[in-house]
């Protein structure tokens, strides 16, 4: 389905979602699924462009964006079936980082950066990424060590180091978070601008991540998308979505695993049974797909929580709810499918090691479970303070 | 008579909780164990009086005739008061199936005296030999001219000795060729000559199950339901909305909030590591409270229950019994002390918990069978 | 076996151990195991008062006691053994409570009135109680709140209140752990004393626990057991060795109720096979058993710290290590038995109920697991740092 | 000649250490990965020259002839030291077992081969279809006049492509009556014509296995090593002293130090919630390592290790695995970074210990089957 059509259509909209499953599922199958992402690992920038273009042009790289900037304008709900189909077969194309992160800052900021920006990353031609991280590797938006400076002459100048940057180096510009006299504020940068500089690191994938260095990079106010309480809302909301579609990969990929993994016990025979008749095996099995329904139901949740109340402390509860248990299930349901394959869940050859080093990636991305255990709590006494109030 | 299904939802729900509140005996709200006949028999009649006793029966025989979306909200205030249950296998499990399989004169006479808490039923299942695999069960019942001849034991019966009848499956057939078939389901007075009830107690010192002995017991040939040696299908088709009530997540809420008072007076709740193993089990209820919702949707459309909901059950009481033993870590030197112990303000019963999570898993088709269930006939796994 | 003889005799330590245990074990068969535990639960004082006699012949209550006092002068490892075979068939008499802990701490303490009452200890004709923990539920000797006040005349009294103390309705005096203006301080007060109240609580095993309250008890110098260093000394070590001692009957009973299970196991048949042919199954009690066998290196290493480094860090390290694997696995093979039962093991009359309740105590007493993980993590914060210095 | 044994314990100990330490190259200390011949060469032939090589073989056939207990001192301090495993299949299984099964040609020609570097050797047990299953091997050998013609395909051959020689279980009677019937040992030269090495990469992207194949590939019969059809009774001998070092806790507490000094550069050692799960680790390689010393003990007084040496392996390796876990959470945005990361002054190859904890239980019988040992041959349960 193009979803460019989508919102002209009269289908009611559980019927649209499952149209919408049904494409992103025949393009991965069309597409070859893992196979794609192992031979895309390892090469810069790590992903495939024409698929990125493929993508703009079935719309889902417009879902969630205002229509203003010519985007579909719906809702999370269909971001994120996109985002499990995608995860579901370790699709590279950083759609969560550019679009729903980097690009969802600058659409929720709005302003002339929006406008000029925001249309070409629907069109797939500018592929945006956000510096917020400091090397800490902290969560907080607040922990910013970078700085913008003004001169004498009262020019503007941005000066820090920013890590944790996916993509970076696929990347056409940065949305940099910083601090001047005032407080937060947020900054568009060209890649290419003077006293950018980029270090990679590879992650479990053989993807990039950048460390992108600040070098007194000059800036004017025409960089600047957005200060103060508009830059840490927009900051804030981004995360939050990026964090629910990151949950939501990581259910399409642990639910993959769990197939593949059902299947091989299925066929594999061992002692003149296969082994899935073990029971042994039969109660792990169930163990991991209870775990999957969890990640399942804590997802829908955030969804709804996070559409209907935005940046709300109910909303970070639900979202953290989500994170946590879908990293830790999508952790453990690789390790155990490594497990019960034996040996040849080990290789390199096979597909497991594919979906556990996504896993491993998008469970660490914007804070592991132990984290939103953390920050779930946070939320939760901040709420029973607000009722004993 | 008030067409409850016609009526808003939110108001419904205001309705009943009004009721609950307000007629619900607070000294009986959340009890850890079953209650016995003397105790709830108040409430009981309270009930029948009300015309509440029955709430998914329909109008017809006596019942409230709600649908699955208001039957459900109508247990949910049920369990958000901590009401407790009462006998109430007449209404959840006699009423149903006579309603589908009995005679007309079966459901004459039973039904009635079921909402007038005349008769109060016990389900006969379990036996000696034959629990998680139920279909082996022996207690035979042999025709001899207008009367079956009920000889065995019955046992893990909830409660036999509050019960004036007792349903339950018998072989009636010991010759067939599948256990699951020669099998079938009699009504049973308990005041019949060669019934002897024997209470067992459990380690929480409650005598909440019972022996039931049968010698040489005679029981008219119209109080078979169904067809002879049909019994067993009969029963498999009423256990499916039981695995959806065993996964509520209530219990687990109402034991959180105890564990989360016992912390506040402790000092600990602020601790670092007390709050993490809490919040992972508040991230557990609220995932379950989540995917029981969605359980939930499915009966509120009236469409039938999968294998799937097994997996509630499993969560449900294993979570349970997570959070009673956290509560027994939580209590530190009074974490071995037995009933109610005075933690500042508050009185906390730290092993009732402990003790009432232990069946949980047990009961109601352990959460091996209910893991097998899953494994076969979700996953696909082979035997 | 009696031990009053055992110090005479030459054959190896091997052969002694071997030789205790048996005859442990032939004083449980021959007294009917669990069933008399069942038999005096909920009565007062919970314990046989003929069977407390039978141990004073055997030697037992005078087995870690020095000759001085009329004591065998045997190692931890000895009282262990007995500990952990009574442990075995939960025996209810407290020799860890009272004679372990109690005189214990009169033993370690030394001077005249561990001469006067540790002979009647060691006869069976008196049973002492340490009153040393606060209503907090602390484990510090140090949080004390109870005191010996001084009044005009120079007169001293005891004020305060203790509470955990076990079998206190049975004890015929207290060894009480108070401060006075020059620190901790031991007095021996008898349970006939003005000003001495009780009020009782039951345990998961029926046993009593108590809460002993000290109204302005009047106590003279006779009544100090030690003050400061020496006070703090005797009752730490014997704390030590009650806690190990404690993790030796964990490891008695975590052992039996294991050998119940498989043998459950065994002889239960359902859907037509025993169900310790169910491999979920085994492998459940695979990993109890496990368990059990870490409890057992855990505890022979603290028997072995204490016995060589008496009331050192290192001890402390070890001791909480076998108290917290012990306590863990205890409870843990417990429930499993429990759940691996069914329903039987849920009744009051099969004797899984008496092991677990058991278990609830012996893990709660002289800290939990989490209590022994925590203060495990000070010792080794402490050695660290005691390394880096 | 070096009398070793009459050595005191402790002064052997410190000739091992001080050796290690003064000759074993630093860069190779702890390697993640099985290193590679060209890697580890220069400290095999430093260990042939000193003639370490066979620590535990008798000395007549070259070794050092170390009884049990000097043996595992030596084991202990290898492993003190972060020493890699060499290439030592001749070492440890090929010696071994020729010493007790050769002929005397055999004996003469491969043992001092061995003990030169001139002959590495690999292992060929596993098959595609033959894992867990190991007796259900199908790699047939043949007898054709003077030779075996072996067809099939071997695989998790460790390291086969720095190897010289295979010894191998093949099938020499497809008729037998028992799978475990009918196998037979042999020793073959990769050189033969037939014989095609393919390296498999593993997640953490080392060859560290390979498949191998055999096409028509002649081997002389006096390679067989015992009886013919004998094979597997002599295989199942040799695998009783690995299940111990396989339970060795070095791997998890050289594991513990690096995830110690990761926190300790995070900043997160002092975090309360860390802290405990770090304790709870501790505790369970403490308490490994003790039960290891006491089954060490037994093979220090030289007497056989029984089934229950199998949890030594069951918890080592899970333990490995879950500080492993924890590894990765503690690395925080940082746990999903390939390769060595910078810790402040510390670098640490937090994904690499994650990847090999995961095969660890695996290899040497997977920890399924481990289970099932203790299970029937421990605990008696039934099949």
């Amino acid at each position: 389905m193009n979803m460019n059509t989508m919102n002209e259509s009269h289908v009611d909209r559980d019927d649209e979602r499952r149209l919408l499953k049904d494409s992103v599922r025949a393009f991965v199958e069309r597409t070859g699924g893992a196979s794609r992402a192992r031979a895309l690992r390892r090469c810069s920038p790590g992903f495939d462009r024409s698929v990125w273009r493929e993508f703009a042009d079935l719309g889902w790289l417009a879902v969630t964006l205002p229509e203003a900037y010519g985007g579909l304008n719906l809702s999370l709900a269909e971001m994120a079936i996109i985002a499990e189909g995608l995860g579901g077969a370790v699709a590279p194309e950083p759609v969560i980082e550019a679009v729903s992160l980097a690009a969802g800052v600058l659409s929720h900021a709005g302003g002339p950066l929006a406008e000029a920006i925001l249309p070409q990353v629907i069109a797939g031609t500018l592929i945006p990424a956000l510096a917020w991280q400091e090397s800490t590797g902290s969560y907080s938006p607040d922990a910013v060590a970078t700085k913008v400076q003004t001169d004498s002459q009262g020019g503007l100048s941005l000066h820090g180091v920013k890590a944790f940057v996916p993509y970076a180096e696929a990347s056409d510009g940065f949305v940099v978070s910083a601090t001047d006299a005032c407080g937060l504020v947020l900054f568009w940068v060209p890649a290419s601008a003077a006293g950018v500089t980029l270090t990679h690191h590879r992650l479990a994938t053989g993807a990039s991540v950048g460390r992108v260095t600040f070098d007194h990079v000059p800036v004017t106010e025409d960089n600047r998308v957005a200060s103060a309480d508009t830059a840490a809302r927009a900051l804030g909301l981004a995360i939050e979505e990026a964090t629910v579609l990151a949950s939501a990969a990581l259910v399409g990929l642990m639910s993959r695993v769990l197939d593949i993994t059902v299947e091989y016990l299925k066929v594999r025979v061992q002692f003149g049974r296969p082994i899935g008749s073990f029971q042994a095996l039969q109660h792990r099995a169930v163990d991991l797909y209870i775990q999957r329904e969890l990640s399942n139901a804590a997802l829908a949740d955030a969804i709804k929580e996070l559409s209907a109340n935005g940046n709300s402390s109910s909303a970070h509860g639900a979202v953290s709810r989500a994170k946590a248990r879908c990293s830790d299930a999508a952790l453990l349901i690789c390790r155990e499918a490594v497990q019960m394959h034996g040996a040849i869940g080990f290789t390199d050859e096979y597909d497991l090691g594919l979906y556990l080093n996504r896993a491993l990636v998008y469970s660490a991305w914007l804070g592991n479970s132990d984290h939103h255990r953390r920050r779930y709590a946070t939320y939760w006494k901040d709420r029973a303070q607000g009722v004993a109030a | 008579m008030t067409d409850w299904n016609a009526m808003d939802d939110e108001d419904f729900r205001q309705d009943v909780r009004r009721f609950f509140e307000q007629k619900y005996p607070e000294q009986l709200r959340y009890p850890l164990q079953r209650l016995r006949w003397a105790e709830i028999k108040g409430w009981y009649l309270t009930l029948a009086e009300k015309g509440w006793l029955a709430p998914n029966w329909p109008v017809e025989y006596g019942g409230m005739g709600l649908s699955p979306a208001k039957f459900l909200i109508f247990l949910e205030e049920q369990e958000r008061w901590g009401v407790a249950r009462t006998p109430d296998m007449g209404m959840t499990m006699v009423g149903p199936l006579l309603i589908k399989h009995g005679t007309d004169e079966q459901k004459a006479y039973y039904l009635p005296r079921i909402l007038r808490g005349e008769h109060i039923w016990c389900q006969g299942y379990s036996e000696p030999n034959a629990g998680s695999d139920l279909a082996s069960l022996k207690t035979s019942a042999i025709i001899d001219g207008d009367e079956f001849v009920i000889n065995g034991q019955k046992t893990w019966t909830t409660l036999a000795q509050d019960a004036t009848h007792i349903f339950m499956l018998v072989r009636t057939d010991p010759q067939s060729r599948k256990k699951q078939e020669g099998i079938s389901f009699l009504l049973v007075d308990c005041a019949s000559p060669g019934i002897t009830v024997r209470p067992i107690a459990n380690i929480a010192g409650h005598e909440e199950f019972c022996e039931v002995f049968f010698d040489n017991v005679r029981v008219p040939k119209e109080n078979i339901v169904g067809e002879i040696n049909q019994g067993w299908s009969i029963a498999k088709a009423m256990l499916s909305f039981e695995r959806i009530t065993l996964g509520s997540p209530k219990q687990s809420q109402y034991a959180l909030g105890r564990l989360e008072l016992l912390a506040h007076q402790r000092g600990i709740l602020e601790d670092p590591v007390f709050l993490d193993k809490f919040t992972a089990l508040q991230l557990d209820v609220a995932d379950l409270a989540s995917a029981y919702a969605r359980f939930a949707d499915v009966v509120r459309r009236g469409e039938a229950l999968g294998p799937d909901v097994s997996l509630l059950k499993i969560w449900a009481t294993e979570t349970y019994a997570r959070i009673s033993n956290l509560m027994v870590e939580a209590a530190g030197a009074a974490g071995a002390m037995g009933g109610k112990i005075d933690f500042g303000a508050a009185q906390i019963d730290v092993l009732g918990n402990f003790y009432y999570a232990r069946p949980a898993p047990i009961y109601g088709g352990t959460n091996e069978i209910q893991r097998n269930i899953i494994a076969k006939n979700v996953l696909g796994l082979p035997s």
